[in-house]
């Protein structure tokens, strides 16, 4: 259960909206269903008190959408960050991305998100409503009668269980309590892969990736891709696909990808939860992190505007390129 | 009896967290002792015959309960060697050696005393079961 | 579609020993794009050239593959025959068959096999090639040194010798840097003031060289060849073209008691002051700060007795807006502070001196008048120690003193310690060193001479402290090879303190994109083959801004600075290399990750107006390659998400066209 | 007896002041090396994209092999660095996919070293050459 009340949200953009210091607010609004929640821009009272939701399925990181955003208005835009959304937001102001005079951030609290396909698993299909309560998330469906209680915990999206700060790097105002920096686990999973035998890997990815269908779902909601134009949209770059094959050609859209974020990515965790082939992409981009943070030192992308990323930076002592498996086991 | 030495030299370099192979030899720990003169080995020879894996005289040397642990030298070291807490290390190895008063979790309760501080216990296992 | 000509060399046997050229002019005669094919026994023979100049004109080529022995040989060679023929010199791509292929097989078949991938490699990129032409930019005829002091003064006088003018920009009133405050010099002991004071008055007196004292590059822009350079000229409040340099002001002025910094605090001077008697300008300056006339508008005596009329209350910080051709970063070092090392008691008495305090007070000019006599008693000191590496090959501590060894402590030492032996024989000199270092030419000599003619007692050890005691410091220290700890009762304890770049420098490499070390020393281009430039095209480094240097090594430094801007400014035209990145500017995020892998500050960015495929205009930040500055190595390619960063003449299409060709 | 010994494909990125100088050297010293290996110029091997090791791959090489100044010595001051960290992340990548990391390499050949380059390339050939055909990463569409 979210700690910070939808209201207390609502009246804030519509005061800052109606004062004029703000133009536009960027929130959530329901989509087809209660758990399909999407952004949204509000520049009205009445569609906010209406429309806006705030709810443990608000999982959607709105920095990117700023990019656009800020260019197509001339008023400020009031957004509402998350503790891990506002790595992106910094991350993409190291890039120039977007102006910065042109954006109010409240910073607000968040208990984690819900993972509808975990939910839906646990409960069955025909998700009807989901009502948080002290006690856990009171759901009903379509198939039973009786109000369903689910323990939140067991239904957080993984990128919440692993939750690596609670703490806002950036902000105009603060909502609500501000929380830390957290111990994570979340390499563990990329270490149980890197402990796998080389064949078991192989059969691994090969596994999850042969499912890709090449939505760009990935890419599009990913923070970090906000490129102009994308190099697998682009004839001359070599690269350009638009789909795949065979297995290889997903592994390399992945491995670039995966590449081109690296040292950039603030592992928002953006990725998998708009997979719909339910692939785990936050694997391959963790790994980067992992291996930089092992390599050259830790390194948190969006933790300070203006830091110079691992990838355009080095050491005269640098590991060398063959030692990187030192250690590992070997084939 | 050469390997043993190397051996011991290695575990009290682990240990210690010291790096002797940093010393650039200039001897500012040894102008700065001020236990100088009770000392039959001074720091930078502690940093020398640790490096050397020349262990043995040292382990029977009485400098080792001449050095105050004042850390001057620490504090002085232009390289960050940290004599002190080789001389430390070296004391450590001493009780090691001598393999009888380890202390295990077991030996606590015997040694309990009602009157004994928590600190001083919780110190001497500290110590004792390195 | 490219029209391509393929020209398959034998280079005698050495290539058709192994290769079977015919098999290969053949093979790659069917590849796209090829019209013409052919081999011949020494493409780079004169015939052999004309055989291709022939066929561009009979087969219209637009590109051509020589296939042959390295590009690192011959490309230039067969460029220049593109060129003869009429095309565009970059339209030839050359395969190499010889080095890379026919020496190192032994085997025709594999060989033959691999040349004509080779060669099919060649003709994939030539079909992507473009004609490139090297830009051309007018280099501005005029140099500017950053810092007047011994290394400035150098490569002033050489650039303004071979006939450029030159601007020499001085942040203190007059040049002559750290040199002039020295005693004598290593290791020939003749007095620094008698060979650097006449240079300092042929920089004066140079026609090609302008001298702007008290002065501070205030931004920098542009790019080698064509340098726009601000420069504050600080109000001095007197007329410097008036001023005659005869001092009268000085003496008169009431302010006595500021504290003199080129005696480094260890007497006073006035509020209006001349640094010293062979200062170049040689022109008063007025402390703002000492000066009561413009503290609180009461004094004004230095005006009453100018006879000149040069004083002037009311002058204001000019701004010159100057153009060079190219600078040369001359910013010199200091030594560092000693307020950390209490251990030496640097703070406690007078009677510690830093080394640079020590020339003062052994300098004829300085506050002694260049008897040694020590600063808290001014008695002569009897028994005197010298600390050498203090802050220097510090590695525990950086924000104590520096992980580098200072160099020039270990000469000037024994100089020192020399000079009081010969001058004081009743006075004991210890020396404490951790290693004594004296390459150079005549310098081990030197410090030999110290110890066995002049009985200076070098001691292998440190020392750990230094106490007053009563009118004493009493030094405890050890004797490493004796195994003793040492107890001396010094009166006078000097430290070879570590030195440091200056702290100008920082923010001037910013201003010039050019780089440095994490210890402020500007970073050469290469640290072997190019140690007097920096990174950055038109920028050059002199002394010891580029790392610590005694005099023979800067002033050799300061005159291959100068050869090489010499070498820039004789040119009317800078000819560039083609092969250069540029940004695809629709596809360009301003992002500035490219900006920061550019080893050579070739990449800015700019807001610039779009009209967007939906008739908008949008602004967006873009960046630009400056084409005279970048040196092509790709690193901003690879380092660019979007792709829209490319580099000519390897462009990632031609690269990838080759992959495919091999991999096919 | 080699006669079924597989014949790799291998690509190697030589950097145009130092390796491919070293390869140059080879040749002038008439160090013998597979003909599998086939050299592309480039000017610096920072200018070698990850996307190119992976272009190769998918086209059918069986190794990649990139060659550059030795660190502190890059013609650009810095080049070989960033390609350091690149390929390092890289190769870590792909034998995370389950990728053989035995087909990647990044090697410092100077323009002195003739006889290293031949002796990596030796080894290197012999070294894919082990590992066989490159199955994991081929392309069906281009397969040989």
């Amino acid at each position: 259960m979210q700690k910070i009340n939808r209201d207390v949200l609502i009246d804030r953009a519509i005061s800052l909206l109606n004062s004029g210091q703000v133009s536009s607010v960027l929130g959530w609004r329901q989509g087809e269903f209660f758990y399909d929640v999407t952004p949204a821009v509000f520049t009205d009272e009445n569609d906010i008190r209406e429309n806006f939701v705030w709810n443990d399925f608000c999982g959607a990181n709105f920095s990117k959408y700023l990019v656009s955003k800020t260019k197509a208005s001339d008023g400020k835009i009031l957004v509402f960050l998350k503790p891990c959304d506002t790595y992106s937001f910094n991350q993409l102001l190291t890039e120039h991305r977007f102006d910065r005079e042109k954006v109010y951030v409240i910073g607000i609290p968040c208990e984690g998100m819900v993972d509808t396909g975990k939910l839906k698993a646990q409960v069955g299909d025909g998700l009807v409503s989901a009502q948080s309560t002290e006690e856990g998330l009171l759901v009903t469906t379509l198939y039973s009668d009786e109000p369903v209680n689910v323990d939140i915990k067991s239904v957080l999206a993984e990128r919440c269980i692993n939750c690596k700060s609670k703490k806002h790097v950036a902000y105009d105002e603060l909502l609500g309590d501000e929380g830390q920096i957290e111990d994570s686990d979340r390499f563990d999973e990329v270490a149980r892969i890197e402990a796998m035998s080389p064949d078991e890997r192989f059969a691994f990815w090969q596994g999850e990736l042969s499912r890709c269908i090449r939505c760009n779902a990935c890419r599009d909601v990913c923070p970090a891709c906000t490129c102009e134009k994308c190099v697998f949209d682009n004839p001359v770059s070599g690269v350009e696909n638009k789909a795949p094959v065979n297995s290889f050609e997903e592994k390399m859209f992945h491995i670039i990808r995966a590449f081109h974020v690296a040292g950039r990515c603030t592992d928002c965790g953006e990725c998998s939860r708009v997979c719909p082939q339910n692939i785990p992409l936050h694997l391959l981009n963790r790994k980067f992190i992992k291996d930089i943070n092992g390599f050259y030192g830790e390194y948190q992308a969006g933790e300070c505007v203006g830091s110079r990323a691992p990838l355009v930076d080095y050491n005269l002592e640098d590991l060398e390129a063959s030692d990187v498996f030192e250690g590992r086991d070997t084939q | 009896m050469h390997n043993d030495n190397r051996k011991i030299a290695d575990e009290i370099i682990l240990r210690s967290g010291v790096n002797p192979r940093k010393c650039m030899k200039c001897g500012k720990c040894t102008a700065t002792c001020p236990a100088f003169d009770r000392m039959e080995y001074h720091p930078h020879q502690f940093v020398y015959m640790v490096e050397t894996g020349d262990i043995e005289p040292l382990l029977e040397s009485k400098s080792l309960y001449t050095c105050l642990s004042c850390f001057a030298c620490v504090d002085r070291c232009p390289r960050g060697v940290e004599p002190a807490k080789l001389v430390e290390g070296v004391r450590n190895a001493v009780i090691r050696q001598q393999g009888k008063n380890h202390m295990t979790a077991d030996d606590v309760p015997g040694k309990l005393d009602s009157d004994l501080p928590q600190q001083a216990i919780v110190s001497a296992f500290r110590k004792y079961t390195k | 579609m490219q029209r391509i000509g393929v020209f398959v060399c034998w280079c005698g046997s050495n290539i058709a020993g192994t290769v079977d050229v015919q098999a290969v002019s053949d093979a790659l005669r069917n590849e796209p794009g090829v019209v013409f094919s052919t081999n011949y026994q020494y493409m780079c023979s004169q015939a052999g050239q004309d055989i291709i100049i022939q066929a561009v004109k009979e087969h219209n080529l637009t590109g051509i593959v020589v296939c042959s022995c390295s590009p690192r040989m011959h490309e230039a060679t067969f460029r220049k025959t593109a060129a003869a023929a009429g095309l565009n010199p970059y339209m030839v791509e050359i395969a190499n068959i010889r080095e890379q292929c026919s020496w190192v097989h032994k085997d025709m078949a594999s060989g033959t096999e691999k040349a004509i991938i080779l060669g099919k490699a060649a003709v994939a990129k030539v079909n992507l090639n473009a004609p490139l032409t090297p830009g051309e930019t007018p280099v501005t005829k005029r140099a500017l040194v950053i810092g007047g002091g011994i290394a400035g003064i150098q490569t002033a006088l050489d650039i303004a010798d071979a006939g450029f003018p030159v601007d020499i920009v001085e942040k203190n009133p007059t040049i002559g840097g750290k040199m002039a405050q020295l005693d004598k010099t290593f290791p020939t002991l003749d007095c620094a003031a008698c060979i650097l004071t006449p240079k300092m008055v042929d920089v004066a007196q140079n026609d090609n060289i302008r001298i702007f004292s008290y002065s501070e590059v205030e931004d920098i822009k542009g790019f080698v060849g064509n340098f726009d350079v601000k420069i504050r000229k600080k109000a001095r409040f007197v007329k410097e073209d008036i001023c005659t340099g005869c001092g009268l002001c000085t003496e008169k002025c009431p302010v006595r008691k500021v504290p003199n910094e080129f005696n480094l605090g260890m007497d006073n001077r006035r509020a209006i002051y001349i640094p010293f008697a062979q200062a170049v300008p040689k022109v008063a300056t007025i402390d703002p700060d000492a000066c009561n006339m413009l503290k609180s508008g009461k004094c004004g005596v230095c005006s009453k007795v100018c006879t000149a009329g040069a004083i002037d209350y009311k002058q204001q910080d000019e701004i010159l807006d100057e153009k060079y051709g190219a600078i040369v970063v001359a910013t010199g070092f200091n030594p560092i502070s000693m307020d950390k090392f209490d251990e030496y008691a640097y703070n406690q008495s007078k009677d510690v001196i830093t080394s640079l305090e020590f020339e003062r007070l052994t300098n004829a000019a300085g506050p002694t008048q260049g008897k040694l006599l020590r600063p808290s008693d001014l008695k002569h000191p009897h028994t005197i120690v010298f600390v050498q590496c203090v802050g220097s090959r510090c590695a525990s501590c950086a924000e104590k003193g520096k992980e580098y060894c200072s160099k020039i402590c270990c000469m000037y030492t024994a100089k020192h310690a020399m000079l009081i032996r010969d001058k004081y024989p009743d006075t004991e000199v210890y020396v404490f060193y951790i290693d004594v270092r004296t390459p150079g030419k005549n310098f081990d000599e030197f410090y030999r001479r110290a110890v066995e003619e002049y009985g200076v007692k070098y001691i292998k050890g440190m020392v750990g402290k230094v106490v007053p005691e009563g009118d004493k410091l009493k030094v405890q220290a050890s004797d490493l090879i004796a195994g003793k700890q040492l107890h001396i009762d010094a009166d006078l304890v000097v430290l070879a303190a570590a030195i440091e770049p200056d702290k100008s420098a920082r923010p001037l490499a910013t201003m010039l994109t050019a780089s440095m070390d994490t210890n402020d020393f500007f970073t050469e281009a290469h640290p072997k083959l190019r140690p007097v430039e920096s990174p950055t095209a038109g920028v050059f480094l002199s002394g010891a801004c580029q790392g610590p240097k005694d005099i023979p090594e800067t002033v050799s430094q300061a005159s291959a600075a100068a050869a090489k801007v010499i070498g820039l400014l004789v040119k009317d035209k800078l000819t560039g290399n083609p092969c250069v990145a540029s940004a695809n500017e629709m596809m360009c995020n301003g992002c500035s990750t490219c900006e920061r892998v550019c080893p050579y500050g070739a990449i800015t960015y700019i807001d610039k107006e779009f009209r967007m495929p939906d008739r908008t205009v949008a602004t967006r930040r873009v960046a630009q390659v400056n084409p005279a500055v970048c040196q092509g190595c790709g690193a901003c390619t690879v380092a660019c998400m979007s792709g829209a960063m490319d580099l000519r003449g390897f462009m990632s299409s031609q690269i990838i066209a080759e992959v495919d060709a091999i991999c096919k | 007896m080699q006669v079924n010994k597989y014949r790799p494909l291998i690509v190697a990125f030589c950097c145009n002041w130092c390796s491919y100088a070293g390869a140059d050297l080879a040749g002038n010293n008439r160090l013998n090396y597979p003909a599998d290996v086939k050299i592309i110029r480039v000017p610096c091997s920072c200018r070698v994209n990850p996307s190119f090791v992976l272009r190769a791959f998918q086209r059918g090489a069986d190794g990649v092999i990139i060659c550059g100044c030795h660190p502190g010595d890059c013609h650009y001051t810095s080049g070989n660095y960033y390609t350091r960290r690149r390929m390092a992340l890289l190769f870590s990548m792909l034998d995370y996919l389950g990728i053989e990391r035995e087909r990647t390499r990044l090697e410092w050949v100077s323009a002195a070293e003739g006889a290293k380059f031949a002796a990596t390339m030796n080894d290197f050939a012999e070294q894919v050459a082990a590992l066989g055909e490159n199955k994991r990463l081929e392309d069906l569409r281009c397969k040989r």
